[in-house]
């Protein structure tokens, strides 16, 4: 049991952070560093072209896309490397999530279900970040329930073999800033609901797409609607068999998962650095045993996430695939976020209700935490999603018994009766 | 034995709640979260109107000379209009600090003024970050003139007084300021509620009007704050209520998996978990009403039970109201945030949940030795 | 909005307290006041004969079963009346333990099914305190899932009428104290599981009836298994009609519910007391500012308690009955209880694993509180049960997806497949 | 990079759950809890054949000489199998004892015998009620004579010698007292787990062997309990995990309402959190033993989180294992009674979960500072 590199490893260290003290954009370094939670990273600036020029030059290094063949431009690292790689990147990392979808979710769907023609025109310029991606899913009618979504691909009544899309997705991050999407769709009502789906590619720009972005609780616009009317796909850009979308999508799902670098904050950094430094009238905040018996409670959570994290990246290094254990790290960090960030204004006073920067105690750090925190616990899975995939893929218990089992799609209830 | 409000008093809730269905809501409240309005006026009116600004005022002041139970009622219904007005600011602060300590002229001069929404009272009492202490008021008035910064203020830029904490020669003092007098500054500030409006006011020579008797500000504070503490746990408890209640219509509608999304046990057993939680503290809140009411030696007691359960009832449940929504919740459109938005708002008015643990715990000893 | 007793009522208290302090068995005060949770009352002495003392002294002067009708023996008085009287009663109301499941359970149950007969029989001697009752509903693969119980009444081949009854019950409180138990049975196993069950009234002393004592994780035994050889009984004792076994097991839960004094106890007082008067090298327990923050919620919630109670004695005074709601009593203290065993030995320190009384801090009351506790999360409804109760009854929410809906009962399935 | 067991140290875990299974099974452990006997010597004798009484003791005293992370393998087994014997008290603190600042002699005198089980050792340190302090330490010796009571002391009725925290005139001191000499009074305690045994001690005027320089004895125990907060974490996690594994089997097969169980939500989402807590306390206690193991400067900051994290999950394992059986859990019969207790007095050894968070703070701001 250890952390230290294997001399290959030591190498590969020296020779990425080298390249990264070379060409990173430093002027930002201290910006990232103290990023939001869920921003393009740099509000200096335009984050867009200096995300693009950072991507670009990774990729013609040869350190974009670490895990992907080299054949389409990723950088073909071991999953040892890849590690290696963020975390040097460190800081940097944040410019990349812009493209984080891409190469997180569509990427990874594309290498294992596009044909050759596809993998050649798409995945080349999402390496260099010449193409942004967004992933088509959730609908409004369908969050948890993915597989109930209702947007229609019909073939095209001209025979010519397109597919026409209308239909409605929701919660699409970045969707005003892609070129493509990674649509699913439902191509047959009549089947269960996971046999009638079918997956796409499709270009953003095509007529009738329309994107609208969506104005969240905490009054960021960090998600969009996207609505199809009439949009023509081509078959050729069809991501797999007519009628194995859902399996497409779970494929994106798992690698949704496996990204592992992408794990959500916690908050209890900064909490105890504030905790730390914070002087009240009754002497420092970090003495006051309630403080930290807190302070302890969350440390050993941060902390157990944090090795669980090393654990995965040990399986990874021998060659095997982390499981979905990895669920817990969103499930506890998603609560913690709330907690911590409801605490620390507690801590604060009547003056922790200040969101303004130049008056808030660390800077309103831990109030934008609380107002974006609730939707921590339900993108990419409820915290009731996640514990039901632990319970069942992880502890092997009975699925929840199905109400809709085996009907077909259009037969099933849409109101509670 | 009698541990429920009274016929006439849930009579009064009923009209209430009518009132505040068309008066407040959502469209209303949305109106000052996201406009320039500080507060509604035209609520603001329509509550004078009903006399509901002078519930506790004498009747000789121009009040309905009710008891606090009445006001209670009105409280829970506020809470769970999310009332865009400085009624809390107004009538649980300022018109209490008159009552408890005005001389017979400034009573004179406010109270009328108050129960017919004339005039706007508030409490300058905080300056920045930490518990609510007497030592931690830095505001000074010396030759009756009033200099320090005063933030956050709730209401401080809509009130035309303010009820003003600061350091005399005796000690910590009360003082009564006209904010439209010279030398104040106020300005509005952002916080994590914009339904209810927040300022920093800056004090700089303005005139002070000594309220009560020099050097006894802190006492009085403590017993204003216990008697708030219950109406503002009953503006909880409103709140938590309506929240468990959205938050159980949408699991009853909402489908996923062929099913109603309230018939999977996790959302089952999360909205039992708020049911009871917002149950508890509706029993603390009577508990609270009816040692305000009866002017009980347990008040103190009694108003940090109040204060904390529901609190916690209301952080809980509306936090858990988003969760419940999935998706939505978080969406601006839907009302969930502005509960999660007040619940997190009023944890902290009066000070911080923290020190109202302190100081229950410091009743609790107290009754027991 | 107050606590003071209307003149009838302060008139009431005054008889009640005076002939309470003429009558009750003071020289047990100090006992019964600090007595364990879940047990009889007393131990200096066999608590058995002066438990039916003081009931039987109850009975001549009118005060025992307050609420039940004066002409089989009960006090006939109206719903404020008896809380007063439980109010007054205090401590010696734990010499009641023995009759609780008669009083509280079986007693209601008969008032409402019994026919004539069967009152003029069993209810005077089960005021008296002279006959003990059980209740004998749980068996081992029937717990939360009571209708799925599984002993058989059969009628008698002799054509008698009579039933004779086969099968195992678990959890009877006091079952070997007992001189008659309600039993429900299975009578028809080829209808849906509710619709074939009956209830009788059986003679604990029947041949075929064998009690067994169980020892409970906590190494106490109070409770038993009771087994059924062909037990004989009459069909004058079969309580309400054939297969309406499910309606009258529903009426004695729902009595079981009602009865507002059983409260079950949380700890919270005796751990302030504990807390309070605890010296610690860093000065008093109760001035450590992380005790202070538990001690504050714990105090919440049992005033929550306390005053939920009295909201239910208000809506009795006012001739309403308490409903549902009720079921949040046993949900908090239950989990509190737990909580607060654990805390208080975490306050004790290493010393705190010692259960000897004569070494352990605080006579050992919270390690016994700590060895009980987990039962008082399962008996009487499990936690889950009663969320499931709250969510039901109390919000509106559907029931769960039934597996076995409208099954014949011997087609349910016993196994995971 | 590697954090993982290697393939020999999950080789010699698999060797030794199957020695347990057979040897500490469920009848094993009850022999202790229910019976005379204080600890199952046939189990202790088959842990020493199989040289796990010595695996870090080196081999020039008669152990196996191997690294902290085979001791942290076999501690997780034991927890997991609730091993009736006192391994803890023996292995993790007298051998550590001995080992961190024995004299040569002292070494050879104990370390062999403890190796080959012929001699057990125990910790007497806790004289009652409170915190684990240097000041709450009132045994004292006086011209090599020691007098005084500890209680509770783990193994201290089974053992032949202990290490005891006295008060000499150089201030807090450690002694090694052979508890068979005169002048020695032990009579067993009953505890909420009877399957480990517990004895009061009484000194007047027993020999006391100084044990590592006088004076010194409060920063030695701390360096002690820092590794075996490691250990004692690694038996808890296995405890944790077997907790959770009973948890499951059961909720996959009894059935109720025509389903399993484990299919309702409800017992779903508790088996899930269990999961989590047991996944994070390894993670964890993995840290632990990588700090152990390497002798990292972090070594207390690490076994703080580990004892804090392991001794939270095994408690919360535990007791919802007992839920999720239901009414059958609350019996004797069943085995979750069994790890309810020895998860409650493993949180309680070495120190109250309060007194390990304090710690930890303290450490956290060291590092941060």
């Amino acid at each position: 049991m250890n952390f230290d590199d294997t001399p290959e490893e030591a190498a590969f260290r020296a020779k990425a952070r080298a390249w990264i003290d070379a060409n990173a954009p430093r002027q930002f370094e201290d910006e990232l560093r103290s990023a939001y939670y869920a921003s393009l990273g740099i509000t200096s600036e335009d984050p867009i072209p200096h995300a693009k020029a950072w991507q670009a030059k990774k990729a013609e290094a040869g350190y974009a896309c670490p895990s992907w063949p080299k054949e389409y431009g990723g950088g073909g690292m071991s999953p040892i490397e890849r590690v290696i790689w963020e975390q040097e990147e460190g800081p940097y990392w944040l410019l990349s999530a812009l493209f984080m979808i891409g190469h997180g979710m569509c990427g990874p769907t594309i290498i294992s279900w596009g044909d050759e023609a596809q993998k050649q025109h798409y995945l080349p310029p999402m390496i260099t970040g010449e193409k942004v991606w967004c992933q088509l899913f959730s609908e409004p009618v369908a969050g948890s329930d993915l597989a109930g979504l209702r947007t229609r691909a019909e073939p095209a009544p001209d025979g010519s073999g397109d597919w026409i899309v209308n239909g409605q997705k929701v919660w699409t991050s970045n969707a005003h800033l892609s070129d493509y999407g990674l649509l699913i769709a439902r191509t047959d009502p009549t089947v269960a609901k996971h046999k009638g789906l079918t997956a796409f590619l499709v270009d953003m720009r095509s007529p009738g797409v329309e994107v609208r972005p969506i104005r969240q609780a905490n009054n960021n616009r960090d998600f969009n609607e996207v609505y199809f009317t009439d949009v023509r796909i081509t078959d050729a850009n069809r991501l797999g068999p007519v009628g194995k979308g859902w399996e497409v999508a779970l494929t994106t799902l798992m690698n949704e998962r496996l990204s592992i670098g992408s794990m959500i904050p916690t908050g209890f950094p900064e909490l105890f650095a504030f905790a730390a430094g914070l002087e009240t009238i009754d002497g420092p905040a970090i003495e006051d045993r309630a403080v930290r018996s807190k302070l302890a409670q969350w440390a050993v959570k941060a902390s157990g996430l944090k090795y669980t994290a090393l654990r995965g990246i040990s399986a990874l290094s021998r060659g095997e695939n982390p499981g979905p254990e990895n669920s817990i790290g969103k499930l506890v960090a998603g609560t913690m976020m709330q907690e911590i960030a409801t605490f620390a204004l507690d801590l604060q006073g009547p003056a922790g209700i200040l969101t303004d920067k130049a008056v808030s105690p660390a800077d309103g750090w831990f109030q934008v935490l609380l107002l974006r925190s609730p939707g921590s616990r339900i993108e990419g899975g409820t915290d009731e999603i996640l514990r039901n995939v632990i319970a069942e893929r992880v502890l092997g218990l009975p699925g929840d018994i199905r109400a809709d089992k085996g009907m077909a799609f259009n037969q099933i209830p849409t109101r509670a009766s | 034995m009698n541990f429920e409000f009274s016929a006439e008093q849930v009579q009064l809730r009923e009209q209430v709640r009518r009132f505040l269905d068309q008066h407040s809501s959502s469209a209303a409240v949305r109106a000052v979260l996201d406009g320039p309005p500080p507060y509604d006026a035209g609520l603001w009116s329509g509550l004078a109107d009903m006399g509901l600004l002078g519930i506790v005022i004498p009747e000789a002041f121009g009040g309905l000379g009710l008891s606090y139970l009445e006001l209670c009622v009105v409280a829970e219904e506020l809470g769970r209009a999310l009332a865009p007005v400085p009624f809390s600011s107004s009538v649980y602060l300022a018109t209490e600090f008159l009552l408890a300590t005005g001389s017979e002229s400034q009573k004179r001069a406010w109270l009328p003024r108050m129960a017919s929404g004339d005039a706007i009272g508030c409490l300058a009492l905080v300056e920045g970050p930490g518990p609510i202490r007497a030592r931690l008021v830095k505001a000074q008035v010396r030759n009756g003139r009033l200099s320090g910064t005063k933030i956050p203020v709730a209401d401080g830029d809509v009130a035309d007084f303010a009820i003003v904490a600061a350091q005399a020669s005796e000690g910590l003092s009360l003082f009564l300021v006209d904010l439209a007098a010279p030398g104040t500054t106020r300005e509005t500030v952002s916080t994590i509620d914009p339904s209810r409006s927040h300022a920093r006011i800056t004090f700089d020579g303005a005139v002070a009007e000594p309220l009560g008797p020099a050097g006894h500000g802190w006492p009085i504070i403590e017993d204003v704050f216990d008697k708030a503490a219950v109406l503002i746990a009953f503006e909880q408890l409103g709140g938590a209520d309506k929240a468990l209640e959205m938050a159980v219509a949408y699991a009853r509608e909402r489908m996923a998996f062929g099913r109603p999304i309230g018939s999977f046990q996790a959302i089952k057993h999360m909205l039992a978990d708020m049911y009871v939680s917002a149950a508890l503290a509706r029993a603390n809140c009577y508990y609270g009403a009816w040692a305000l009411s009866t002017g009980a030696a347990e008040l103190s007691q009694a108003a940090a039970t109040a204060r904390v359960s529901a609190t916690q009832a209301y952080q809980h449940c509306a936090k858990n109201d988003i969760q419940v929504h999935g998706g939505m919740g978080f969406t601006w459109d839907l009302d969930c945030h502005l509960h999660y938005r007040r619940s997190n708002l009023l944890a902290l008015s009066l000070g911080s949940l923290s020190q109202w643990e302190d100081r229950l715990v410091d009743c609790l000893k107290g009754a027991v030795a």
